[in-house]
């Protein structure tokens, strides 16, 4: 497993610095911040002196370089907006993304395991047919929508849940993480359903229920295990989709978590502090993928032994 | 995984449940996240009706005084936790004594202040002349680069000395009659201020001042005991920041929020809002050197295509009021005599075909760019003024952007080879003198103006040099000769802001509101603190 | 009573497995189709019936619903199965559950996939204590090992905690075996239990299955279509065709006179009854699609004795003999031939 | 029960031999029949609904704003109109078109090419195999909203552009599970046979393992037909999506969702009509999954109100 690890790890960061590069040309394409955060009748020796005290007058390569030998030292640069350390913002606002795509992935997947299973069990049923529609009709909402309607229901109508923000108890969680959930989790539905479907109609399947063992132990027992591996693909890449979710959200709801960091980083030209954001964005995708395969080998003893030593 | 067969029991064990582990996880994920959601719980305690909560558009970048005219920090900043000399009163135009108890003119380029003594700042330090000479040398003459130099400065530079802790003397390196005006931008903070450095929480001699500022949650504020003037009747305030109207709205019908800013008509409920004019006014600024807007009958045949009624009745909530030029009733300058362009689709489509017979190539492409946000129903406004320019026969498209693409078309040095623009802009004379515009959208060289003529830069000079009546006069003069003969901008309307408002609380906005909300101005609505 | 029902050989008490007149239907994309038709036999304790046939004939088919785990396409809609007494057909889900394990178990033909790819072999053998004596984990464990020493794994403390791919083919059949017969069942089915094995191999687990049917006093069901396998394990053989029982009777007198005429078929198809320097006789044509069983005799179309009686009127399985019956109108005919 | 010896077996069966036609498996599908027809209704009023309204989805009338849905107005008042006094039905229709036009070539270009290079290097192997999915890795840790953000707001948000965005963002989800499907299937026998014999491998993918994958990858591509609206909407959320006066469903939704408490109608409806087409397709792709793979057709042939009646074998009839 460690071998695993090790190579896996290692094939990562190549990518990695194509990330780096990547953003870094991209921001540049914005155009220089100058006007952003200047008063508007700065004069040109103004706009000049701005210019040279952010670097943004040197040649691309040049400022491609200071950034690559600062970051190697684990300087990210200083906020045009805000004059803090890019790094120490972006860390600031991370954990909050983190907990809010942690706890939505971790729902959305044991209740579409619950949801998937009930579903697959009676193929055609009630319940699977409810659950289709519903999942499916889930994965089709726009966020955003969802988002303003839950407010309006739930925040003003109702007057269940604190309409938006991070001050309170749990229930400031209920709305974002319902608002992030509904993709994944429709979609995770039908994934395990899916495959649930096929892993029930498994001759190991046929095999337990001649051990006499009753629908729970067959589907949870037997067939989740089996049917897991789809479902957990699947999973990662819905995770990584949660970063575009949580620009909305973030910004609906008031969090300051990094999705609502980057959007305005990028519409405040904060090309340090988007860039920080991206890469550590882009490491923990790549931790994400690692952490799928080595789930893929704990699940499916197959996958281990195919690792080769 | 080298040995196919695991040589020890346990180790099954341990990876045989990954679904524990996944839930193991996932409850210490909700431990901590309900940690973090409580940390300040404590500071939340906010129902209690003794925390002014007022909700923001968007996080301030910081709270720099020097910063403070920009619109984020300002609202925060200014007259609440620090204050300035002067301040302006912003319906009647009238400068009200604050930090300073009287100015005169001592000569030609100088202006002496009174200080007011008995004053401290937050920190206990008294408050001097000698701190009133140094904010505004931090502010206009140091290498900061403060927003506030360039917004009512540009490069001019002051001569600032204290003659004694009540006296201070200002030398401009040209007569400046208004310089009491700009002063009132200059918030004042004590001389042990950094100079290297933006400071990210000030101190001031403001009534309330900042005690925590959570990164991206809130800011908090507790009422400064040693205020020099009367006590505000909240002992705190706590700011946070919703992006989306609709939240803002929604917290203060639920009672999360006492104040919100920048409501829009659609989805706040109408008891709980006030209609302030902001001395925002919106228009669409023609870029006269590229045809077709180069000729002035298309220029003007634009102004008769805008429908500004049902603009403002179907798109802005029938808060706004048509505009006749870039300034609101209130500023310096603004005439009263001019009207609205007619609507007049018929007349404006004989213009331009007027103007196609001459050659003018109508049909070119005008791209129309707006700013996402600039006010709410932006979008709606960007698509009547698109669909009225093409009734009228041309050819227009809608670019919408974000701030910095639009501040690219907004400022000079202007985009090249992007054809003809019309750009919709909104002008705000937060200083209440038609000088602050015309120096910026008027001038043919202006830093936000795309043309001009000789005769109206040699207009604006001469209103500029008077004071008085005649200076009111000469400005509404020019205002006047551009709508005539240069016909730059095709006005839309003087908009109106939208404020929540809780039924708790009593506050009257006015047209500084946006850049300035004054807590110490709000108190409960009755009368008796619960 | 139903003809299909053979007359109980002389004992006491219920057989352990006793089918009547069991009707399977199937639902295709092209309509429902009858897989099984009034299938009936019985066991006894210690004994070995053989179902043959041809692929797709119904044996298998046969075996699922007396297991009860038919697939959802296909259901019973009439007949009875009594195991020792009791018609597992009117039991309730957790009535048959009990069943399933204690008193009858099924041996399925592909053991690689019939084997719960993720779960440690030592686990899925200990399941049936687990499930039914509520044994401890620990205890179940040990069983499982007992259970694999029993069927011949090597080290089996070691293996217990091995997946189901780290086996060979033969390895994998004798564990799912030894899970069958893990709770002294009284009727064992063997689905085909060494179709996908080597030939050595194939001996080995015959003589595995016999010696626990012996060790056990089980009633063995053992489908298949391989006539060898009959001839040296089974006691009585039930000969199926296209979901019909076509003769029953002890294995050494139907093979020696059979009375129908795809048994004979069958039996002159096998290499040992050919005569050297003739072709092969094989049974000319397929068996006809379920769905397009003929009105009459099931088997006309390949009948060498085929008349106009055999497309108006479906033969009825007639006794023949003590304790033997045929379903075809000429069956004596074919017994004097 | 009469003599089940007597009835011959199988009479209840149409004697037809091969497997029936779709369109008869489809109809007995009730939901998925639903589903096609809706889809076909969709398309149909993309392709050609733009001939029958005319300028109706421009022309604004400042005085007829926000009108609710009622039969007073004539057939296009009969969903009432949004803020500038437009037909809201004539502008569904007219951004059904628009929104398909950015999705279906969006997601088009994404199954090409993923497929394309998946199905390449899956069938390789080795370094080429470990390059693509780096690419992949590549594009899915760019966030792909804000990169799209960055990119319409450097070159202007036409269609265009986001169809281009839209279709490299997706590109490493079907390169992803092509390679999958294809380096499982190269150690199969038949294409091992195959190789042996010469075929060039170019025609070993496309001939023995493109149409193995390809339902898989179909199934991936209908979620995605999804995933590209709503990100258009969220694009629209933004500011940067399709721009007026063009309009989409998401453009739609996300103008219309200040007026949610106002004028329902106006983000409802689009929305509404957003879930009717990523639902029909998802359930039509479901079908047709089903349908066109032997091993699961059967499934199609459950009757319908099956559960409840008990059967004579009460099993956990477990599929």
């Amino acid at each position: 497993m460690t071998s695993f690890l090790r190579k896996r790890v290692i094939s990562s960061a190549i990518p990695l610095v194509f990330v780096v590069l990547g953003v870094f040309c991209l921001a540049r394409l914005t155009g220089n911040p100058v006007d952003l955060y200047l008063p508007l009748s700065a004069t040109p020796q103004q706009r000049a002196e701005f210019s040279a005290a952010h670097g943004f007058d040197d040649s691309i390569p040049v400022q491609l370089w200071d950034y690559l030998t600062n970051a190697a030292r684990l300087d990210f640069g200083t906020s045009l907006r805000t004059g803090e350390s890019a790094g120490s913002m972006v860390l600031k606002a991370f954990p909050v993304t983190l907990q809010l795509a942690g706890m939505t992935m971790l729902l959305a997947i044991l209740g579409a395991l619950l949801v998937g299973s009930l579903a697959a069990y009676r193929p055609n049923s009630l319940i699977d047919r409810i659950a289709g529609l519903l999942s499916m009709t889930a994965a089709s909402i726009p966020d955003f929508w969802f988002a303003i309607v839950g407010v309006l229901v739930f925040g003003v109508g109702l007057d269940w849940l604190p309409t938006s923000g991070t001050l309170g108890g749990p229930e400031i969680w209920v709305l974002p993480i319902a608002t992030l959930l509904i993709r994944p989790f429709g979609v995770l539905v039908q994934v395990v359903r899916g495959s649930m479907v096929g892993a029930l109609s498994a001759p190991y399947v046929k095999v337990a229920r001649s051990k006499g063992a009753d629908p729970k132990r067959v589907v949870f027992g037997h067939a989740l295990r089996n049917s897991i591996t789809p479902v957990l693909t699947v999973a990662g890449d819905l995770t990584v989709g949660l970063v575009n979710g949580a620009v909305v959200v973030e910004t609906i709801f008031g969090w300051p978590g990094i999705g609502k960091l980057m959007i305005d980083s990028i519409l405040q030209r904060d090309f340090a502090v988007l860039q920080a954001a991206v890469l550590l964005t882009a490491v923990t995708i790549f931790a994400l993928n690692i952490l799928v395969d080595v789930c893929h080998a704990l699940i499916d003893p197959r996958v281990r032994q195919a690792v080769p030593a | 995984m080298k040995s196919s067969v695991p040589s020890s029991p346990r180790r099954e064990r341990g990876r045989a449940h990954p679904v524990l582990a996944l839930l193991t996880t996932g409850t210490m994920l909700l431990t901590s996240a309900c940690a973090v959601a409580n940390s300040d719980a404590g500071d939340a305690g906010s129902a209690d009706g003794r925390t002014l909560r007022v909700v923001l558009t968007q996080e301030p970048p910081t709270l720099e005084p020097c910063e403070s005219s920009l619109t984020a920090t300002g609202v925060v900043v200014r007259s609440n936790i620090t204050e300035p000399l002067v301040e302006r009163e912003p319906t009647s135009g009238k400068l009200d004594p604050l930090l300073a108890t009287g100015w005169r003119h001592t000569s030609p380029r100088t202006w002496t202040f009174d200080i007011r003594s008995g004053v401290t700042f937050q920190n206990g330090q008294p408050f001097t002349a000698e701190d009133a000479a140094f904010s505004i040398d931090r502010a206009v003459n140091s290498d900061l680069a403060c927003n506030v130099d360039g917004y009512v400065f540009g490069d001019e530079k002051l001569e600032v000395d204290a003659v004694s802790p009540t006296r201070l003397t200002v030398t401009t390196e040209k007569t400046d009659p208004i310089l009491p005006l700009r002063l009132s931008f200059v918030e004042i903070v004590p001389r042990t201020t950094s100079t290297e450095a933006k400071v990210r929480i000030p101190i001031g001699t403001g009534p309330y001042a900042v005690t925590s500022w959570q990164t991206g949650v809130s800011i908090s504020l507790a009422r400064n005991a040693n205020y020099w003037g009367k006590a505000p009747a909240y002992p705190r305030a706590r700011y946070v920041w919703r992006s989306d109207a609709g939240v803002r709205a929604a917290m203060i019908d639920k009672g999360e929020a006492d104040i919100a800013t920048a409501l829009d008509h659609t989805s706040a409920d109408t008891g709980n809002t006030v209609a302030y004019p902001n001395n925002e006014t919106t228009a669409l600024r023609l870029d006269g050197r590229e045809a077709p807007l180069d000729d002035i009958r298309v220029r003007k045949a634009i102004g008769m295509a805008v429908d500004r009624k049902g603009i403002i009745d179907a798109l802005l909530g029938g808060l706004a009021k048509p505009a006749a030029q870039l300034v609101p009733p209130g500023v310096v300058g603004h005439n009263d005599d001019l009207a609205p362009a007619p609507y007049r689709v018929a007349a404006a489509r004989a213009l331009v075909k007027q103007a196609a017979d001459d050659g003018v190539p109508v049909h070119r492409q005008i791209t129309l760019v707006a700013r996402n946000g600039m006010f709410a129903g932006i979008s709606e406004v960007a698509e009547a003024l698109q669909y009225e320019m093409a009734r009228v026969g041309l050819n227009v498209r809608i670019r919408m952007a974000d701030t910095a693409t639009h501040l690219q078309y907004q400022l000079r040095p202007l985009p090249r080879d992007v054809g003809p623009v019309a750009l919709l802009i909104m002008h705000g004379n937060q200083a209440g003198d038609a000088a602050f515009t015309t120096s910026q959208y008027l001038v043919s060289d202006g830093p936000q103006s795309t043309f001009g003529t000789k005769e109206l830069d040699r207009r604006i000079a001469a209103a500029d040099a008077l004071s008085g009546k005649a200076r009111e006069k000469a400005f509404a003069g020019v205002l006047g000769y551009q709508n005539e003969t240069v016909a730059q901008y095709a006005y839309v309307a003087h908009m109106r802001g939208l404020l929540g408002l809780s039924p708790k609380v009593r506050y009257r906005p006015d047209s500084a509101t946006g850049d300035e909300m004054r807590l110490a101005e709000v108190g409960p609505a009755k009368a008796g603190r619960r | 009573m139903t003809p299909s029902t053979l007359p109980a050989p002389a004992g006491t008490g219920h057989p352990a497995l006793e089918v009547e007149g069991l009707c399977v239907d199937l639902r295709t994309p092209s309509g429902t189709v009858r897989a099984v038709n009034g299938v009936g036999f019985q066991v006894r304790k210690g004994r070995t019936l053989a179902l043959l046939g041809e692929s797709g004939c119904g044996k298998s088919m046969t075996a699922l619903s007396i297991a009860g785990l038919l697939d959802p396409t296909a259901e019973v809609t009439g007949g009875s199965v009594k195991v020792s007494g009791t018609d597992v057909l009117r039991l309730g889900r957790s009535g048959r559950r009990k069943l399933a394990g204690p008193v009858l178990s099924i041996v399925f033909q592909d053991a690689l996939t019939a084997l719960n790819p993720v779960q440690p072999v030592g686990r899925q053998l200990a399941e049936p204590f687990r499930i039914h004596r509520g044994m401890s984990r620990r205890a179940a464990r040990e069983k499982a090992v007992e259970l694999m020493t029993r069927v011949g794994i090597p080290e089996p403390r070691l293996r217990a905690r091995a997946y189901p791919h780290q086996f060979s083919g033969g390895m994998r059949q004798r564990l799912l075996i030894a899970m069958a017969v893990a709770l002294d069942p009284d009727v064992l089915i063997a689905d085909e239990p060494t179709t996908a094995l080597d030939v050595t191999v194939q001996a080995q687990i015959m003589r595995l299955l016999r010696d626990l049917q012996t060790e056990r006093d089980m009633a063995l069901v053992l489908i298949t279509h391989d006539l060898a396998v009959v001839a040296q394990r089974a006691d009585d053989v039930v000969v199926m065709y296209a979901g019909n029982v076509v003769e029953t009777g002890p294995v050494a007198e139907v093979f020696s006179r059979p009375r129908h005429p795809y048994t004979k078929g069958l039996l002159d198809s096998v290499p040992e009854h050919a005569v050297r320097g003739r072709p092969l006789p094989a049974v000319p044509g397929s068996p006809p699609e379920l769905s397009a069983v003929p009105a009459g005799c099931v088997f006309q179309a390949r009948c060498p004795l085929a008349q106009e009686r055999c497309a108006q009127e479906r033969p009825r399985l007639t006794s023949v003999g003590a304790s033997r019956s045929a379903a075809c109108h000429f069956s004596e005919e074919l017994d004097r031939a | 029960m009469t003599d089940p010896a007597d009835r011959p077996a199988g009479v209840t069966a149409p004697s037809r031999q091969r497997p029936p036609r779709w369109w008869l498996l489809l109809g007995r599908d009730r939901a998925a029949a639903v589903a096609a027809v809706i889809l076909a209704g969709v398309f149909l009023v993309a392709l050609f609904g733009r001939l029958f309204i005319g300028d109706r989805a421009v022309r604004q009338d400042l005085r007829a704003s926000l009108r609710p849905p009622s039969l007073d107005h004539g057939f296009y008042g009969l969903l009432g109109t949004d803020v500038l006094g437009r037909s809201v039905l004539a502008r569904l229709v007219d951004a059904a078109g628009t929104t398909l036009s950015v999705a279906v070539p969006a997601v088009l270009c994404s199954l090409l090419i993923g497929s394309a290079l998946g199905l390449w290097a899956g069938y390789h192997g080795g370094m080429r195999e470990n390059v693509a999915m780096r690419v992949a890795d590549v594009i899915l840790s760019f966030p792909s909203l804000l990169i799209a953000v960055v990119v319409l707001y450097v070159f202007a948000p036409s269609a265009m552009n986001i169809v281009l965005i839209l279709a490299i963002a997706r590109v490493p989800v079907y390169l992803r599970t092509a390679r999958a499907e294809s380096a499982e299937l190269r150690s199969r026998l038949f294409v091992d046979a195959a190789r042996t014999f010469g075929t060039p491998s170019r025609n070993i993918i496309h001939r023995h393992i493109l149409p193995i994958a390809l339902p898989t990858l179909l199934t991936v591509a209908t979620l995605d037909f999804c995933f590209v609206m709503l990100t258009e909407s969220s694009l629209s959320f933004l500011g940067i999506g399709i721009q007026p006066p063009d309009v989409s469903w998401g453009l739609m939704v996300a103008q219309g969702r200040q007026y949610l408490q106002t004028a329902w109608w106006i983000a409802v409806l689009p929305g509404v009509a957003i879930v009717l087409t990523t639902v029909s397709a998802t359930v039509l792709a479901a079908w047709v999954r089903l349908a066109t793979d032997p091993a699961q057709r059967w499934r199609l042939t459950l009757p319908r109100k099956r559960r409840g009646n008990r059967a004579a074998v009460p099993s956990e009839m477990i599929a």
